[in-house]
């Protein structure tokens, strides 16, 4: 059993770690206050972790999950089989599928003629990536930004996952 | 009564606009610069996007938000719930902003000073004339004092004024037909009686040792020194007592320490929850009016005031250095006998005035960052530091006060013989 | 000339002040929600303040706002917001025979007073000049020497009240 | 300044009346306890009247003693309403008749 230590009494004086806390708050302000100087920006230096956004863009993570894509054949198509393993595996159930006949050239058995994502809906989890058996869906565009001015932009079909 | 009456009445209802337009404008700072300094503190930039557009989009590090924000809060919806009393949500925020910009009346902003010049007609002053149409000033030796009411129980009159504060926060907490608010509104209310007490007792102290509840001679007297060398501030002879108001004034403005009222963890916003808009911006214009009403109180009772140590309208001397010097000494006042004296004293009034603008924004510097150190006590926390710490606190701080009063007085020709003051 | 413009100034401000505590006072009397006469009740009182300054005596006005305004009616106005908001209201008309006897005697003791108040100016009174201010002082100096025992019997007494009122709001588990 | 004491005494007289007709006619036992608040406050304002028109100061004191009596007053009274209204359910003075139950 862990056993709570006593509150020593200079604690319980509220003032000292009163004290200690405001010294390491304001430690931090005048830091930052006097790193914006132009000149003295040199010697100290502000630890401001703010990146000024849109001017400067935040550098993302390889592995940060954003706007779906699918990946493509060399002719083009999507690598897509309308296995429904994405759809299946998703705990937002965001993923709308209609599979169609085998294409013509016979490469595939399936081919989705409907393939819909409904951003609003999905949780960016990444479980459609790990499940899929084709290597097809993937969530690196790093595409942060997604404006519409309308709701259904946001339920994103085959097109603009091919893009 | 004769003219000179009536003229300080006209002048103090000027100085009332003047301390009016200050107060105001800082409290405007302090929304921006609050949140200027919280970003700084937790290693954010904070707000700097706000530009004008039209001349070379300047930022000016986000000044222009202040600006936006009213804008923004006189342009939005003002939303009054189904159910509420609708006078009383109407005049709680008002009675809430109002309150908090009486207790100015008596803070005194600089030393006083006094006008030796000749008498002049109205006429020959451009802009004050407009006030006295066809009348004859009398300048010679007319004081100026920078304080709109120099009341002689003006400490109790900041107290009322701080009792009275509660009401916005009870109407508000009671018209608006909500459970949360009516909470915050109950929190309020029982803070109030538990601080209000131990804030009024912190504060006889100062009181005793000053000998005076009128604020300019409370301020007058700070300016003595203790052994010569230490300037006699509240905060040399009653540290205790400092501690205690500063902690029971926080709370009397419902700073974060103590802002169980309007706790957003606990009661979404409490007594504020159901405004929007101007009524909205009202209460948090407010909340820094108090701010600065804190920070001025707690200059002028332990931080001197307008005084700046060592320096007087006879000159600067710190006696036990040997350090003295009389303006009258500087060459161009005695090539000027009478104006040059003039302009010096208005020049050490200004720079009293400017000294009293700083401390009051150390003060307010000092709460902004308590505000970001510190996390919100819990309610019960909140009570029993209140009437079990503070309440017996005040008390034997009262008998310390009397214990320097008596030992002053029955010592004083030992004293000032040995220490000299 | 100048002298009648502050006697002028001094006159508004008197009937100013007195109509907003009279007004003050009639809602007090008339509405329905406590809470809301509480609050009315609230302003009478900085009213009559006023007058107190009016009357030269600042701190006694000071002190009014502080003790009514400030610990009063809040501990009033905290105690309402206790109790259950519906069952405050106290409804219904009651015996009209009583109210309208009640307000009638309210009227004649009111007409009474007045008549007997009106008869005031007949007097000669002191002037405002030879008058004492009423400052923190010297109330201080007269309570603490000629009215020293009086002082000291209401400390008792709010001693008395204080314990007094913890006694009867107390929760007793044992009588349930 | 220059005014005579009776605008004062008649003004008190008024606050006077109207607390006692709000004693006398209301039947909720907190806006009784408000209209005593007002009566008394009619009375400390006659004391301070008087105080002024005499020049003698005594009245103030009074004044401030009898403040102190309606803060006792108070806050037994609030006490007892507290009491009164956990054990019968209301403020109405109609309805809290009974010595013992």
């Amino acid at each position: 059993m862990l056993k709570k230590k006593p509150t020593p009494n200079w604690v319980r004086l509220y003032l000292p770690e009163l004290l200690r806390g405001f010294y390491i708050t304001s430690k931090h302000f005048w830091i930052n206050l006097l790193g914006f100087i132009p000149g003295l920006d040199r010697v100290i230096k502000k630890e401001v972790v703010t990146y000024q956004w849109p001017e400067v863009e935040r550098p993302i993570s390889d592995r940060w999950r954003g706007k779906h894509r699918h990946n493509r054949r060399e002719d083009g198509s999507t690598k897509c089989v309308a296995c429904y393993c994405c759809s299946t595996v998703c705990p937002a159930q965001c993923i709308t599928i209609e599979a169609g006949e085998t294409r013509e050239d016979a490469v595939t058995e399936k081919v989705p003629t409907r393939f819909d994502i409904n951003l609003f809906e999905c949780v960016y989890c990444g479980m459609c990536v790990e499940a899929c058996p084709c290597d097809a869906i993937y969530m690196d565009t790093k595409e942060m930004r997604m404006c519409e001015y309308t709701p259904d932009k946001f339920v994103i079909g085959l097109k603009e996952l091919l893009k | 009564m004769n003219l000179d009456a009536l003229l300080t009445l006209k002048l103090q209802c000027l100085w009332a606009l003047v301390a009016f337009g200050a107060v105001s404008s800082l409290a405007g700072l302090l929304t921006w610069g609050e949140r200027k300094q919280v970003s700084l503190i937790q290693d954010r930039i904070g707000p700097n996007r706000a530009n004008l557009r039209f001349i070379r989009n300047w930022r000016l590090f986000g000044l222009f938000h202040i600006i936006a924000d009213a804008v923004k809060s006189m342009t939005k919806e003002d939303f009054v719930p189904a159910g509420a009393y609708k006078w009383m949500h109407l005049l709680a925020p008002l009675i809430s902003l109002g309150v908090s910009f009486i207790a100015f009346a008596v803070v005194p902003f600089a030393g006083p000073f006094t006008i030796r010049w000749r008498d002049v007609p109205a006429v020959e002053i451009p802009l004050l004339g407009q006030f006295f149409p066809g009348q004859t000033l009398h300048l010679s030796h007319f004081p100026v004092s920078f304080q709109a009411a120099d009341l002689n129980v003006g400490i109790l009159f900041v107290l009322a004024v701080g009792a009275f504060l509660v009401y916005g926060v009870l109407m508000a907490g009671f018209a608006s037909n909500n459970k949360f608010s009516f909470l915050g509104a109950m929190r309020a209310a029982s803070q109030m009686f538990s601080y209000e007490i131990a804030l009024g007792l912190s504060i006889i102290g100062v009181i005793l040792i000053y000998n005076s509840t009128n604020l300019s001679v409370i301020v007058e007297r700070q300016g003595a020194l203790i052994f010569g060398i230490i300037p006699k501030w509240g905060i040399v002879t009653q540290p205790l007592a400092f501690i205690l108001f500063f902690t029971c004034g926080l709370m009397e403005i419902k700073r974060i320490p103590f802002d169980a009222p309007e706790g957003e963890s606990e009661i979404v916003a409490g007594y504020f929850l159901e405004y929007s808009g101007a009524k909205f911006m009202m209460f948090l214009f407010s909340e820094y009016v108090e701010l600065i009403m804190l920070a001025a109180m707690c200059a002028v009772l332990f931080f001197g005031g307008w005084q700046i140590p060592f320096v007087s309208q006879a000159g600067i001397s710190i006696p036990l250095l040997h350090v003295q010097f009389a303006w009258t000494d500087l060459p161009w006042v005695a090539a000027h006998k009478a104006l040059g004296i003039e302009l010096v004293n208005l020049a050490v009034v200004l720079a009293q005035a400017g000294f009293f603008a700083f401390k009051v924004v150390a003060f307010c510097w000092i709460m902004v960052t308590v505000r970001w150190t510190f996390p919100r006590f819990r309610y019960d926390q909140i009570m029993r530091l209140g009437w079990r710490r503070i309440l017996p606190l005040s008390m034997v701080n009262i008998v310390l006060a009397v214990g320097i009063v008596l030992v002053e007085d029955k010592f004083k020709p030992v004293i000032q013989k040995v220490l000299g003051y | 000339m100048e002298g009648n413009a502050l006697n002028l100034i001094y006159q508004i401000s008197f009937f100013g002040i007195a109509a907003f505590a009279v007004v003050a006072a009639l809602v007090v009397v008339s509405a329905k929600n406590p809470v809301v006469s509480a609050i009315w009740l609230a302003v009478c009182f900085i009213a009559v303040a006023g007058i107190y300054a009016l009357l030269k005596a600042p701190f006694l006005a000071m002190v009014q706002i502080l003790v009514y305004a400030g610990a009063i009616m809040v501990l009033f106005v905290m105690i309402m917001m206790l109790m259950d908001p519906g069952k405050m209201e106290a409804g219904g008309a009651g015996q009209k025979v009583v109210r309208a006897f009640a307000a009638a005697a309210g009227a004649v003791v009111t007409v009474v007073l007045l008549v007997l108040a009106s008869t005031a100016g007949n007097y000669k009174w002191t002037a405002w000049s030879e008058v004492p201010v009423g400052t923190s002082e010297a109330i201080g100096r007269l309570l603490f020497t000629r009215y020293l025992l009086p002082f000291e019997v209401l400390s008792l007494l709010l001693l008395a009240a204080v314990v007094a009122a913890i006694y009867l709001a107390r929760r007793r588990e044992a009588s349930k | 300044m220059t005014m005579s004491p009776e605008y004062f005494l008649m003004l008190g007289a008024v606050l006077f009346g109207i607390g006692m007709v709000g004693v006398l006619v209301r039947r909720n036992v907190l806006i009784i306890l408000m209209s005593i608040e007002l009566m008394l406050n009619s009375a400390n304002l006659t004391l301070v009247t008087f105080s002024r028109y005499l020049g003698d100061l005594t009245g103030q004191v009074f004044a401030l003693l009898v403040m102190v009596v309606a803060a006792c007053e108070v806050a037994v009274g609030l006490a007892i309403i507290i009491a009164l209204f956990r054990n019968k359910d209301t403020v109405d003075v109609d309805r809290i008749n009974i010595m013992k139950w």
